[in-house]
This record gives C-alpha cells, structure tokens and sequence, in this order.
C-alpha cells in the first residue's frame, strides 16, 4: 500500500541527526515515562470520583499531580483544568466563556495568536459576535495602542499569547493586562502561554490574568494531555457533552498516565529552569546569529535579545524555498519546519510571517528551528557546518529566477 | 489516507531532487519561458534548444524556485522531452510527468503542471517569436497546464495586493 | 493538605485484590507499552504532514496504524478519524454531522445511550432541533417499533449504541439499520460501538451503518485516543476549532504513541477474539449466576444469553445501599462501581437502570461488575467467597429499615 | 480541588464504617424516628432510650440505608449523645458530626445532615407523644437538619413519580 519505506530508503539516513522540529513533534525523556509506568501497568487508575481505594488513590494523585501542576505558576491546585491539547485549553477558554456571559458579544485578538485562538475567535463570529483582531510590529509585538482603541463596553475577552510559537516574540501581556483592566476589570482576559510555559517567569498570581493554557508536549511532557488556569469565580461551558462534574465546568480529563507525565515534565523543566534558559539562549543565538554571518541575503524573523523567546530561531533565506530547504536539510540530517506555503496544508504561507510584513517570498523561504533542553552546542556545530552548502545548493537550483 | 494527510513523495521525486538533470540556465537557448511566480512560492524557467530543420528538441534545462517535487517534475520533464519534436513534447501531459515521478501527492498538483504550463509556453513563444507561424497541432485555446499558469500568476498578484505590496 | 493517605491506611489492604471496575480505569500490557516505547523514547513522531524524514516515518506509521484499526471493522483504513476520546467521537459524529446538514433537524437516540450521546443530543434540542428518546424493555432493547413510527422527513439522523455498558445489552442495530434505511436511505445511522468494539463481531463492510464510534482505552489500549469510523463521502465539521486539515474534516489527533498503543491492542484483541470471548462468557455466567443463587433477594439487571455483552455483570442486591457495598468490597479486595445515587456526580441513581424500570431503590443497590481478559477462574472464585459476607454485613446495617 | 471532585473520606468515616457502634434495632427504646428514604438511596432509623427523670439519653441505637458516610455519622452522632440530656444532644449540628467524623465531603453533607434529622424528630416526638409537652428550648419551628430531612423525602416522592412507580 504504502511506498514509503522505498522513499526513506532513497532519502538514506545522515551520519549525524539534529532535530529541531520541536514545534510539530516531540519526545519524551526516560525519566517521564518511569513516572507514567505505574499508571500503565500497575493501576487501574482512571476515575478520581469513584468511591473504592484504586478511586481514592486516584484522587490522591490528582490532587498532587495538580499541585506540582500549579506551583510554578503561583496559583491554586484547584484552578487548573486538565484538557487533551492546548487547542482544546485555547477553545475552552474562548467559547466556554462567551456561553457563559453572552450579554458582552466582543473578543479582541492579535494576528498573530496561533490558529487555534483565531480560528475559534472567527468561528463565533458567525453567532452575531464581533472579532477584532489586532496588527503586530514588525518584530510581531502586538499593537497595545490600538487594543486600547478597540476596548468599549461591549468587549467580553481579549486573547492575547504570551510568546509567539512561530518567531518567538515575548509580547507585552503585562501591559496589555493593565491596559485592559484598568478600562473595565469586568473585560476577562485570556493568555496562551502555550509557548512561554517553562520558558519565561509566568507568576499568575503576580500577572492577574483569568486564564492560561499551557500544554505537556511543550516541555517534553507527552501529548495528549494540556492544562488551563481558570481563576476562581469563573465558570466556563464545557466545549463537549459527557458525564459532567457537578459543576459547569469541563470535566478533567481523566488520564492518569498522561497526568504523570505531564507532572514529571513540569518537575524537570522547573527544577532546571534557569539552566535550560540560559542553555537555549546559547544555542539559540549560536545558531541564529552562525546562519545570518555565514551565510548571505538572510533576514531573521522576530526580535532579538531578551523580547525573544530563549528556545526559538526563525530565519528567511533569500532565494530558496522552504518546502526543499526543509528536504534538503532531511536529507543531511537536520530536521526543520518552514513557514512556505508548500508546506502548509492549506498552500499559504505563514500567517505570522506575512503579519509581520514579510513578502509571500520571504515566507516561503523561512525556517522555524527550536532548542531545548535536549540539544547540545555540537549539535549546533553540525548545523551550521551543514546549512550554508544546502542553502547554496538550494540556490543554484533557482539560480537565475528573479525572486 | 490521502485525502487527510497529503501522501509522501514517491521515491523517484526525491532521487531527482537530489541529482536535478538538466539543471541551470541554458546561455545559446533557442527559447526561454517562465510559469508561475515567487510570491506563490513555485516558479519555473524552461530553456528549449531545438533544431530549427526537424523541429526537435535537441536539449533543454531549467530553473525552479519551488519545493522538491516541482524540481523533479520540471527535471523529469526535461528528460522526457529529449529528443523529441515540438509537437511530441507539446503532448506531455501533467498526468505523464506525475506517472513518470511514481504519482505525486494531489495537494502538490499544481507543481508538476507548472512545468508542463513552462514548456507549453516555450512551445508557442518559439512559433510566434522565432517562426511566426502556427502549426495545425498547436491549438489557439490555452490548455489546461497553461491556464493552471495564468491562474497562479493572478493568485499572486491576489496574494500581493492582500499583503500590500 | 491530602488526608488520603491516612484513609488508605484505615482501609488496609486486602490479602488479594480483583479489578472488576474496568468501565471506570483501565491499566495496559506491557506489550502495549512496549509499542508505544519508541514514539515516546526514540522517535519525535507529530505531525504527518511534514516535509522531512520524520514527518514521512509518522505518515507511513499512520498508514500501517490506521489499517490496524480498520481490519476488524473490515472497512478503509483512510475511513477511521482519531479523537481523544469515545465522549469526542460521540460529540464530533452527532454536532459535526448536524452542522454539515442543516436542513433536517430531528435526532433520534435511545434513553440507554452513553451521556456523551443523550448530552449531546440534547444541546442541540436549544439549536430549535427536535430529539426524541425512544425507551427501551425491561432488558434495555430499544424498542425498534417506535423508531419505525418516529422516523419522517425531518429525521438526519438515527444514533442507537451497539452495547449497552451498564446492562450489557446487545441491541438490534441491523433491524434498527434496516428500519431506517428502509424508510429513507438519507438518514443518516450512528452506532456508539464502544461496548461491543472487541466483544462482538462488527463487520461494517456488512452493517452498512454511516458513522461509528470505538475506543482504545475499552480494549486494554491506552486511554486519550478513539476512533470514529466516518463512510466515505460522509462530511462532518470539526467539534473545536484549530489547525485544520485541506478538508472540513476533524483533523486526527496526531499522538503516535497512543496510536501505537491503540493499534497493539486492537491485535492482541483481535488475535484471541475467540478465545477471549469464551473466557469472558464462562466468567461472566460463573459470577452472575454464582453470586444470583447464592445471595438471596438479588436481581440480574440485563438480557441473560446470548443477548448479553460476554464481559458484562450487572446485579442489584435488594436492601444494599451501593456506596457502601462498593466500599465494602473495597476493603475486601473487590472493586466494582454502582449505580446509586450516591456514587454517582449527580446524585442520582444510573438513567439506564430507570430506563428498564428499576425502582431507585433497586437501582442504589446495584454493583456493575466487567471481566476481561486479564481476569481469572480464581478470581472469581474469591469474589464469590466473599460477596455473600459483604452482602450480609451490609444487610445487617440496612437492619430492620423497610426498603 | 473539592470543587471539582468529591474529596474523599476522613479516616473515621471508614473506621465506623467498619465498626459501627451502637448498630441497630433496640427493642426496648424509649423512642424510634427515622428519616430519609430507600428511593434516595439514604434512610436512617434513630433508637433512643431515655431515662425519663433526668432526661438523659442513656442508650442509643441506629439503623442505616445508606452510603458509608450516613453510617458513620449515624454511629458518630449516636456515640456523641450517650448520657447527654435531650437539650444538650439537640444542639449537636450537622457540622459538629462532620467535624468529629475528620470532615465530610461537601457532596455528602446530606448524609450525616439525615442523622441530625433523625436524633431531632426523635427528642420532637418523645416530647410530644410521650411527655405531652414541649420544653422552652425546643424550637417550634423545623431546624435546618430536619427540613433537610423533609426535602430528601419529597425529592423520593418526585423520584418515585418520574419513574412512574
Ligand atoms: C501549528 C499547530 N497546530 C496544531 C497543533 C496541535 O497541537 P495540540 O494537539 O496539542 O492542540 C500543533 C501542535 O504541535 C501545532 O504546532
Ligand atoms: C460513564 C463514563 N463517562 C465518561 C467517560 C469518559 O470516557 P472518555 O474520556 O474515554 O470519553 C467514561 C469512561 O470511562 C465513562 O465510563
């Protein structure tokens, strides 16, 4: 049925791997899989709610998981929500509250929030909602004067990402925050701190926002497992129908394994985190800063220094495209994503890269490459030994096309 | 499968992107074309060398700016038209070169037509620029590889006024 | 902050332990986790789609998984969507079909449907939808006379569940299918066939019903992944907003190692069908029927034969409160769930056990109980031994109290 | 955490559970009263023997339909009242029970609530069919606990018309 394994065959393996792919797929460590064991294979652990010892042990251990679930980010065990995916965390928080406070029929976002927070903004739109979506700088730094304009007495939510996925812009959240309660502390307010969490300080019990999505598989937890911070008093509708709590609100997700996974995850990530930062933003900028001096006609894509996320490097390479810089790249061992149309699944280039004024050009010939914990300074060595040849090669296949 | 994942390359696709026969600007070109544009991200540049007597195609090359499986298809195109007369070559369809590369994912479509659009173009610009004259095979309608051009280029000129550039 | 500990010290441990609670927390093999291993540990396996040496490894995965899943079913591979969850397959076929086809606005479903259905069903009902809830015997069979008369023009779609999982019946969905598609090939039918995935033979090749839903976690396979078998040409909309696929499809949940460990389940499932059927009907009637002769005032909830699921044993012990009998059990070693109120997040005792008429009373006293293939002769064996006592002792309490 | 899943027990509740003290019917009882109901799934029968001079409750018993924590807070309450005067055992609440008990689950407060409900329709009707009289603290009014009482048994009513029995 499937040719594939003939195509891997022809695209033969690299001597040496580096992935930085981090963005579309993950692994796990050691360690985070030991603490899921138990979960796998001893426990029939499942449902917190039933009234038996394998039901109580389950609570004991929601009720810790959550704790460490919740420390980082300063606030109560009992204010997390445990959903499958971020995407489900960005949709709860977004449709869940507008079903629950339909008097206010107004959300704000920035173009540059990921799809899962724009699209699901848009798709309320149809039910008489009003969606404003913001402009960013050109380093993707959302317009804080203009969300200042759109604010009125109508506005329910604004949603506004802590750090942007795709070219690692740190946005004035805080700001914006101030911004928008000191004009009406009535208008909730919703952050994705999908790519901040485990990356910058997030005490939100200090940045008073009323909800935040986080996710496992963004600090090498597993997938399938996310969170949101829902602060007391606020009641969300449940995006799909089930056995519900007592309460309004979404159930938690019952997967014990995946809980402890996500647990250990935070623990690691935590226990280390001045030293992951300080170690990404060396390779980080090692990285971003060895590909724009060696290697002509490259623009970087985001800000640089400290407005930048620590793990993301984002770089335009003038005269290529994307989807065969990706390929190419494979084929010498280094796996990367790019913002081209050819790769996307809807043919268009990135929606972040074209906010920021980049040229549908420019787009297509951008790569996103992040670092983690798991990489190392020879990794980085090997890719920039390695790009400037695949960039050449990639170029003399354009050759005398006038880009 | 195919119709939630885009399928991967075949094998061949990958070969060709490695090796590109036929690549680079050809400098005594008989006739030179283009299809498609950066902004869409795919743009192709066919060069034809024909002997003006027989009307074959004695050589011909390319440039592509454009994903992997637009290199293959323009490269694999440019083997299947060697030799060949310019009316032979006009009949290379997008499905031929997609069978020739072992299928190509439908989302990537629009890729291995762009190279036949190029040749196509190539085919004509020759009778109208050089021979002035239009042989009976040749038909006055565009094709459809020509239009699938056309409709490219104008996604562009979409794509730059959206972006305003 | 957690007393639990203390509690699990005052309820002791039981010299031997049986799980029978497996509607409520499943464990895996360690074949299924040895499955999944390398996605977690080795392999940065994501997302399908991408242009690079792993996203093509994901893809052939993916390909090979899905066919796994399929063949039981005996239908294509590219016909099954992956969701997080039997609830998110049952969501997605029910809202995802209506949202696709809006101009016919009745949904027909049983009263004994799974919440995920009649919850579902009944949010659309605010949409101005009409739903009707057919009832069901005194063994939980849909009443398929009634859904003859029910259907009309009106009617998009029909959802009757395969098995019941509190009661164990098995339902008559081919005649239902027949009724329906007799009436009007254009309703669409959906069979909620996560009780009977693995239990009964479901060739869809053969019942040609439109959607079905299945899950991992009720085969021994990880819970957080399930499937929704979707006919071709059938279009369903996305129950949450993101990321979406070239089609208007939900996009499949992209986790290969649950996938890997949902397709190893299926496998050993599927390999030992028979097998696994007769040592489950042996334990079923030795547990059902042992526990109905020996204990006095007892009453089996469900069809007997060869009408009931080959795993399911559901009994009520008049004058037992439920609660207390699963907590009794408890400490002996036997876990099991009720339908009374009082176990329930509710308070309110099991809509299935209404639905075939139970007083509530009978319905308190009610202890549902699955085998698998991970149970054995001799656990039954104990449980055997120990019920009568525990009964007893609870009796003793309810005392002189007229129930 | 509580908000969202029911906390589970306190040791005690489960050590009663296990060992109920003062467990059942008592034949010579000064006084019997129940509450609750079988269709709620929670029914306490409340025994009390009462030396009549000192009106100090000397023995008391119960019998439970019902969830371990209606179990235990019958048990508890029964244990807490022993050689207390009817006025002292009428101030005992639903919150000194659940307190004594280590804490209830909020879900669960209807449980050891019935045991107050039962206790207090107990003492209201020694008084008013045994003695004939009502003591200056007895309030006239229903107190919480056995309005609570009162609502468990109309719900059982409602239960029993919805399922048409
Ligand atoms: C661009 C994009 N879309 C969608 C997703 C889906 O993520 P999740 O399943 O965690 O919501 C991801 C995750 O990697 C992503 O990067
Ligand atoms: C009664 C009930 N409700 C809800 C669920 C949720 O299951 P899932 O998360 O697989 O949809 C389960 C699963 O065990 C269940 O038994």
């Amino acid at each position: 049925m499937s040719n594939v394994e003939d195509l891997l065959k022809q695209h033969g393996k690299a001597i040496k791997e580096v992935y930085l792919d981090w963005e579309n797929g993950t692994r796990i460590e050691e360690e985070v899989l030991e603490a899921m064991k138990p979960f796998y294979l001893e426990k029939q652990f499942g449902n917190p709610a039933i009234t038996h010892r394998v039901g109580w042990e389950t609570y004991d251990f929601y009720v810790k998981a959550k704790t460490t679930l919740a420390k980082p980010l300063n606030v109560q065990p009992q204010s997390i929500a445990l959903t499958h995916s971020f995407t489900e965390s960005n949709n709860l928080a977004i449709k869940g509250l507008a079903k629950m406070n339909k008097k206010r029929k107004k959300i704000i976002v920035s173009e540059v929030e990921h799809l899962s927070v724009i699209h699901t903004a848009k798709s309320m739109f149809s039910d008489d909602y009003k969606v404003v979506i913001l402009p960013v700088s050109n380093d993707g730094t959302v317009n804080v004067d203009m969300l200042q304009e759109e604010l009125d007495s109508e506005t329910l939510l604004v949603s506004l990402q802590s750090i942007n996925h795709e070219i690692g812009t740190i946005q004035p959240v805080r700001e914006a925050l101030e911004i928008v309660k000191d004009f009406d502390e009535k208008i909730f307010f919703h952050t994705d701190a999908t790519s901040a969490f485990g990356r910058i300080p997030l005490d939100l019990s200090n940045l008073d926002v009323d909800l935040a999505s986080f996710s496992s598989n963004r600090i090498l937890g597993p997938k399938g497992i996310a969170g949101l911070y829902i602060k007391e008093g606020i009641k969300l509708k449940s995006i799909y129908e089930g056995q519900l709590s007592v309460e309004t609100l979404s159930p938690d997700v019952e997967n014990p394994a995946l809980l402890a996974g996500f647990a250990k995850a935070v623990e690691l990530q935590f226990k280390q985190f001045e030293e992951i930062r300080e170690h990404t933003i060396k390779l980080r900028d090692k990285l971003m800063y060895g590909l724009h001096t060696s290697i002509e006609r490259t623009d970087i894509n985001g800000p640089a220094g400290n407005r930048r996320a620590p793990d993301n490097v984002n770089i335009s390479f003038l005269g290529c495209e994307g989807e065969a810089l990706t390929v190419d790249s494979s084929m010498n061992g280094i796996y990367a994503s790019s913002g081209s149309a050819c790769t996307s699944r809807v043919l268009m280039p990135s929606h972040i890269l074209t906010a920021i004024g980049r040229k549908p050009e420019e787009a297509h010939g951008s790569l996103l490459m992040k670092v983690n914990r798991l990489n190392t300074e020879e990794e980085i060595d090997y890719v920039l030994e390695k790009m400037p040849k695949i960039i050449e090669r990639i170029r003399s296949i354009t050759g005398g096309i006038q880009i | 499968m195919s119709s939630r994942i885009p399928l991967p390359y075949a094998p061949r696709v990958l070969e060709l992107f490695q090796n590109p026969q036929n690549l680079g600007r050809m400098e005594n070109a008989t006739i030179t074309s283009s299809a498609g544009s950066p902004a869409c991200g795919d743009m192709i540049a066919f060069y034809l060398l024909i002997d003006e007597k027989s009307e074959v195609i004695t050589k011909s090359s390319f440039e592509s700016y454009g994903c992997a499986s637009n290199i293959a298809a323009a490269s694999q195109l440019t083997i299947m038209i060697e030799n060949k007369t310019l009316e032979e070559a006009w009949d290379f369809t997008w499905a031929d070169v997609s069978e020739a590369l072992g299928g190509l994912p439908s989302v990537k479509t629009h890729c291995g037509s762009l190279a036949v659009g190029a040749l196509r173009r190539a085919i004509r610009a020759y009778y109208k620029e050089i021979k002035n004259s239009k042989p009976e095979w040749l038909p006055t309608d565009l094709s459809k590889d020509e239009k699938h051009a056309l409709e490219e280029e104008a996604l562009a000129d979409k794509l730059k006024k959206k972006y305003k550039l």
